[in-house]
């Protein structure tokens, strides 16, 4: 089942390059994704831990436990949930293209970055699970460097070498930690690797190298703070489909595999001594800080609205962050929550953006006023994506951060965590700030002339853009049934 | 049927917004029609409730980690939350019937509805919560649906500034809210007000802490209900429609704050320093509000100082222990201040939105019941004896007076300014003559409109006594409003300030055209507004643009281009070898081969 | 051989190598060429090694040198007349040439096996061209016929190289 | 004279390499720099066998591998002869010089 999904969107892509097809072809097949992504989600039976929906190979290579094998936990489920809504809602928002067959290459790439990120959180094989997050930046590079706008080549050029770089960082990490494995239980079957987590085979000092370099490749992936100025200019100059998927979804991957590697490997690691007295969770605490707070200082001095949604969604990875540092259920729980909710809020921004530059062609805010009067479909989606992004209760987005909060005060939570919180907190402050600076410039105040000409958002497109939203409201009522999945994940993670 | 009641009050207006935003955000009837039954279920199931006195509970997971965090969506019933709970949805009620008129030609009329509903929705869970994070939770929505009413004329800029500047001056409150649950959650393990009772002990072991921790929750009150620092949203929230202004700025959000600390004045009671900060924080902005109200000439902003004193005044009472006496003060408030701001929304509705009271003037021939029910609902702020304020007022002054002196000092000069400013008010409005053509043509409104001011009255009047209070408040709680003994002279006292206050105003403002008093660092606003906008504004942005700066140049210039520079750098002058001369290679060759064989021999 | 012998064909030698540096006309640094490998040849049948001594006489003498000679007055060239004289790059070379000798004098120097005699042969008279082609058939015989096969691409080589283009 | 040593040959072919490798760099007509290089090969050649005589085997007879690569040296040289001389006519139809300093093209 899992591997029809793969598959779904890559021959798409293919029937798309060799120039067959149109826009519908990629809106069916980013449907029927959905579909079997909703069959899968409701499939799924909570009570068993450990993969569900397996299907492999032999191995691929004799004496190497390397198999294609793809299977689906909660975690994952949630992160396939959260790809599949994210590609419905970025192929309706793509720009309409001239009928030739580069728009074919268009959608056709659009369909690979979600097929990319469709594997890697189906993967449940080590290899396959890095090999198919970079199948992701090849059209990412395409798509930014042909159709993006404002100093799109230089963007595209600066994302894909910074990527490359943390990729091979990241490669190193996941060999120095297949290697500091006691050769007897190395393999690359994740399930297998879970076992030997659990048993806590690699001594404490060992884990501090591997734990460095998985760290910083995956923060590179993620744009932690000191590696994140690849992000916002990439997420303001690619065309809006590319935006969304990459900021609401590739992004997760790293947070993903740091769940998944960093999390259950190198517990310990943390709490090692890594810099003269900073232990490897302040290292990562500073960073998530920088993340929030400086971040979120340079988000409220953004003049152009892309920029300013690019920036926040940089700002926000450092809750995600914090959650995973704070290494206790509720703030692990809390992280992945998070990752699915941003994803969520961070697209739905990236495509009313998308649709107002569309429009209005330039998204600065001296240039924008009062647009709620002629779009109020697009204003209303934009006030709820904000508000949820901004963590406003009844969106999933404050469930997640009030447990990345409680999990950083949890009792053992050393000083530096604690006082990182409640700077996390000052942060939810300043995120509020940026966001309805931006909704006032945009959408209130008095109409200019050229707004009063916009068309609102009409037919299947509402649809595609409501989803997120919806989802949004039902993780934030109903939290309890998405960490249903997500508990026997972390809970085996953390043992 | 018990436990399903406070389900009701809480979601039938959650389900009249949805409603709204999905179906009938075209029609205005429809959304009328939906919102004006859901106000009217809550408020029925609330008389519902008053049948029987026993606590009610109950509650629905909201996050549930196990052992380590349950979160829930729980509602408790007691004393104190049908107090809320009637104010809430009584004046709410009131407030929906008076705007079906009030808002007739707003083409966003649905919209309204729809916010108010959502309003609703949030300030009835507060009410009923039964922990701190649920509260939180409706906290912050309660932030949102005010934001969302204040800026509901969106396309007038200002109305869209003060909704920011409202919903971000709640969201600090709210910073400090969190960090206040956060705290007390670490320390004694539960949010529940019943799970922090218990183990109580844990946090009060800690005195510093638990200082710390009463006033980061304390940090939400001043937020909400709009205390000395964060108080500058307030006064701007009048952009809103002024039912907005009665319902959230008067009666039910601003009082969110005073309900919270004495739902959480057990936590409160045992650090003196925090009761003494909450005290000398409610002191000093009753005295600053009132002190401002004198110079004003807008009737909403003078009402919207006014609440703010009454608010500073209800901290106060707090402050000083008689968390009783302020609740007290609160129920009477709701009722006199929803009077008076309808009836100021009427006068607006009928001068066609005329608020600056010297352009008034001689309505009370024009307008009779609306002037009726205004002086009624003044004297009743300004505590003559006999009315409600008068009794909630003195209950405050008596805990005053045991506690400390200055406070007292501070209660007493408000009212002063209280009754100085109030018979400023409707002197120069009601009385002398029209002082302009627009405001000969008063008259007084549409029935919906009036009807809601005489209940108010009524209730401004009752609301003092015991036999109307006592029966909501319940017996044990009611005892607890009177706790202080009596001293007589305080009554005197009052009686005299409100007396001097009144005649001072009648003689200084009566068929005055012009203001005679002008004081203009009251008439600014202490000049807080332009402190607040150089001096946070100012250092925000002044960081933003460094940081955005810092970031574009050094931290993006410098490292990353700087690196793929290093690499063009090196490129380039490696470049400069091929110069294309044999002899010069081979040269180079011999000199490397002789340098090599003399690393090797040495 | 005897130690005079040695002395006079290695000086010959290292004077005909100078004389093929500086002389302008390249025929007579070329023919001065010949002359040191001559000598060379000389030094090599002093020390024994017959075989080697002929071969170098045979295709360095006469093969290597030929080819020069006729490369040379195919295209004809004059005595080159005198250029730019670059003092900076005389110097140059001279400091490098010198540097290296006294590099090599050190080394000699510090080489104590050099100054031992050469040990006497334990065989009357040694049959080196049976020794050599005994090992260049056994031990080296791989070496062998990858030279081979060299020689052979390198005259296809100049063959290639030097046909003349047909435009 | 005292009787000859190692060290003399292989002072002779140093000097002789060193005489080779001063003619390449100095001289400036490409032919000449070829026969230079020739010279040097040479020198190694000398040092060669030189070392092959001095070490005497059990059997008493010299160390032939030497002279095997001695032998592979010469043919070697003579096909890079052959290469290079051609390489030579072809950059002197080209070019019609065979001076360095007039053939500048990888110039940066």
């Amino acid at each position: 089942m899992l591997t029809i999904l793969l598959l779904i969107p890559i021959v798409t892509a293919a029937a798309l390059f060799l120039g067959k097809g149109n826009r519908s072809w990629a809106k069916a097949s980013a449907l029927l994704q959905l579909g079997i992504t909703l069959l899968v989600w409701f499939g799924y039976d909570q009570s068993k831990a450990g993969y569900q929906f397996v299907s492999q190979t032999d191995a691929l290579f004799p004496g190497l436990d390397l198999r294609y094998s793809v299977g689906v936990d909660g975690l994952s489920l949630l992160m396939l949930l959260l790809t599949a809504l994210v590609t419905v809602a970025a192929v309706w928002f793509s720009p309409n293209m001239p009928a030739n067959n580069r728009a074919g290459l268009f959608d056709g790439s659009v369909l690979l970055i979600s097929a990319g990120a469709t594997g890697a959180f189906v993967a449940k094989d080590l290899f396959f699970f890095y090999a198919f997050h970079e199948l992701a930046l090849i059209p990412t590079f395409l798509l930014i460097g042909l159709w993006g706008s404002g100093e799109r080549q230089a963007v595209a050029w600066k994302i894909t070498i910074y990527l490359g770089v943390g990729s091979i960082i990241l490669l190193t990490g996941l060999v120095d930690l297949f290697l500091a494995i006691p050769a007897a239980s190395r393999s690359f079957d994740l399930q297998k690797l879970q076992e030997v987590a659990a048993s806590h085979l690699i001594p404490a000092a060992a884990q501090v190298r591997p734990w460095l370099l998985l760290t910083v490749g995956f923060g590179i992936l993620v744009s932690l703070f000191p590696f994140h100025s690849w992000a916002a200019p990439a997420y303001a100059c690619a065309p809006t489909p590319v935006a969304m998927l990459h900021s609401g979804v590739l992004k997760k991957f790293g947070l993903y595999g740091m769940v998944r590697l960093a999390v259950p490997f190198l517990p310990q690691a943390f709490h090692q001594p890594v810099w003269g007295t900073w232990t490897a969770q302040d290292l990562l605490l500073a960073a998530l800080l920088g993340n929030i707070i400086y971040v979120g200082l340079v988000t409220i001095a953004q003049r152009k609205l892309d920029y300013v949604i690019g920036y926040s969604s940089v700002m926000h990875m450092g809750y995600v962050f914090l959650g995973i540092a704070s290494l206790n259920i509720i703030g692990l729980s809390g992280a992945c929550l998070l990752m699915f909710s941003h994803g969520l809020s961070v697209a739905a921004l990236f495509a009313i953006t998308g649709a107002i530059r569309e429009r209005e062609g330039s998204l600065n805010f001296e240039r924008l006023g009062g647009a709620a009067k002629s779009v109020p479909f697009l204003s209303v989606a934009f006030a709820m994506a904000a508000f949820a992004s901004i963590g406003l209760p009844g969106f999933s987005n404050f469930a997640s951060e009030t447990m990345v909060f409680f999990g950083g005060f949890k009792d053992g939570a050393t000083g530096f965590l604690k006082t990182s919180t409640v700077f996390a907190l000052w942060g939810v402050l300043i995120s509020a700030v940026y966001m309805l600076r931006s909704y006032k410039a945009v959408f209130l105040g008095e109409p200019t002339a050229s707004s009063l000409k916009w068309t609102d958002l009409h037919g299947t497109a509402r649809f595609a853009l409501a989803l997120l939203p919806v989802a949004l409201l039902l993780g934030g009522f109903f939290p309890h049934y998405f960490l249903g999945f997500l508990k026997p994940t972390l809970e085996a993670a953390l043992r | 049927m018990e436990t399903s009641l406070p389900w009701i009050i809480l979601l039938s207006p959650l389900a009249s917004a949805v409603l709204i935003l999905l179906f009938a955000h075209r029609s205005k009837p429809l959304s009328v029609l939906l919102s004006l039954t859901a106000v009217f279920a809550a408020f029925g199931s609330t008389l519902l409730l008053f049948s029987s006195h026993s606590v009610v509970q109950t509650s629905a997971t909201w996050i549930d980690l196990g052992p380590a965090l349950h979160l829930t969506i729980g509602l408790k019933i007691d004393a104190l939350t049908r107090v809320m709970l009637l104010v809430v949805t009584g004046i709410g009620a009131l407030v929906h019937v008076y705007s079906t008129v009030y808002m007739a030609e707003d083409d966003g009329k649905a919209r309204f509805f729809g916010s108010l509903s959502l309003f609703m929705f949030s300030m009835l869970g507060i009410v009923l919560a039964d922990n701190l994070a649920m509260m939180f939770i409706f906290w912050e929505l309660v932030g949102v649906s005010s934001f969302l009413l204040i800026g509901h004329w969106f396309t007038k800029p200002s109305a869209a500034k003060a909704a920011n500047k409202a919903f971000l001056a709640n969201r600090v409150g709210d910073f400090g809210f969190m960090s206040g649950i956060l705290l007390v959650w670490a320390a004694t393990g539960s949010v529940e007000f019943a799970g922090i009772q218990e183990n109580l002990a844990k946090l009060t072991v800690n005195p510093s802490l638990l200082t710390l921790a009463g006033l980061c929750l304390f940090c939400g009150a001043v937020g909400k209900s709009a205390q000395v620092p964060l108080h500058v949203w307030l006064p701007d929230a009048m952009e809103g429609p002024t039912p907005v202004s009665a319902l959230i700025h008067a009666a039910t959000m601003v009082a969110a704050g005073v309900y919270m600390l004495a739902r959480i004045f057990f936590i409160l009671e045992p650090s003196p320093v925090a009761l003494g900060v909450i005290a000398a924080v409610g002191a000093v902005t009753a005295v600053l509000a009132a002190l401002m109200a004198t110079q004003q000439d807008d009737i909403k902003r003078i009402l919207a100082y006014s609440t703010l004193s009454q608010l500073g005044l209800m901290v106060a009472g707090i402050g000083v222990g008689a968390w009783g006496a302020s609740m007290f003060h609160l129920f009477t408030h709701a009722f006199f201040k929803a009077l008076l701001f309808l009836g100021s929304g009427a006068v607006i509705h009928a001068l066609h939105h005329e608020q600056n009271i010297w352009k008034m003037g001689g309505l009370r021939r024009t307008m009779p019941k609306t002037f009726i029910t205004f002086v009624i609902g003044t004297l009743a702020l300004t505590g003559t004896p006999g009315l409600a304020g008068f009794f909630s007022k003195d209950a405050i002054l008596l805990a005053a007076w045991h506690k400390s002196a200055f406070i007292f000092g501070a209660a007493l000069f408000t009212s002063l300014l209280t009754a100085y400013y109030m018979t400023r008010l409707v002197v120069v409005a009601f009385f002398g003559e029209a002082w302009t053509p627009n405001a000969k043509h008063g008259h007084d409104c549409p029935p919906a409109m009036t009807v809601p001011l005489m209940i108010l009255a009524v209730l401004s009047v009752i609301s003092g006594y015991k036999f109307f209070a006592g029966s909501i408040f319940g017996e044990e709680l009611f005892h607890s409003v009177h706790a202080a003994e009596h001293v007589s002279l305080v009554p005197i006292l009052a009686v005299s300030v409100f007396s001097i206050g009144t005649a001072g105003a009648w003689f200084l403002y009566n068929g005055r055209s012009k203001d005679p008093v002008k004081i203009p660092l009251f008439r600014n606003k202490f000049y807080i507004d332009e402190l607040y906008a150089s001096l946070i504004a100012g250092t925000q942005d002044l960081l933003a643009s460094f940081s955005s700066w810092f970031d574009h140049f050094i931290l993006d210039g410098v490292i990353v281009r700087g690196i793929s520079g290093l690499t063009w750098g090196v490129g380039y002058t490696l470049r400069l070898l091929q110069f294309s001369n044999l002899q010069g290679y081979a040269f180079l060759f011999g000199t490397g081969v002789v340098i090599l064989f003399y690393m090797l021999i040495k | 051989m005897s130690p005079i012998l040695f002395w006079a064909f290695s000086a010959l030698m290292l004077a005909f190598g100078v004389s093929v540096i500086l002389n302008r006309d390249p025929v007579a640094s070329a023919l001065s060429l010949v002359a040191s490998f001559l000598c060379l040849a000389a030094l090599f049948v002093g020390l024994d090694a017959f075989f080697i001594g002929v071969i170098q006489v045979l295709v360095y003498a006469g093969a290597v040198m030929v080819l020069f000679l006729f490369i040379i007055m195919l295209l004809d060239l004059k005595a080159e007349k005198r250029r730019s004289f670059n003092k900076f790059a005389l110097l140059g070379g001279a400091a490098v040439t010198a540097l290296f000798v006294a590099g090599l004098l050190k080394v000699i120097s510090a080489f104590p096996a050099g100054a031992k005699p050469f040990p006497a042969l334990g065989v009357a008279s040694v049959d080196d061209v049976r020794q050599v082609g005994l090992a260049i058939f056994t031990r080296f015989n791989l070496p062998f016929q990858t030279v081979g096969v060299l020689v052979l691409v390198a005259s296809i080589g100049v063959i290639v190289l030097s046909r003349r283009q047909l435009k | 004279m005292n009787p000859l040593t190692l060290n003399h040959y292989l002072l002779a072919s140093g000097l002789l390499f060193s005489l080779g490798f001063a003619g390449v760099m100095l001289r400036r007509n490409i032919i000449t720099i070829f026969m230079c290089l020739e010279l040097m090969l040479n020198a190694a050649n000398l040092s060669l066998v030189a070392f092959s005589r001095f070490h005497v085997g059990a059997d008493g007879l010299p160390n032939y591998n030497a002279q095997v690569l001695v032998f592979f040296i010469i043919t070697v040289a003579a096909a890079e002869v052959a290469v290079g001389l051609a390489i030579i006519v072809a950059l002197y139809r080209a070019r019609q010089t065979t001076h360095v300093e007039d053939i500048q093209s990888l110039k940066f």
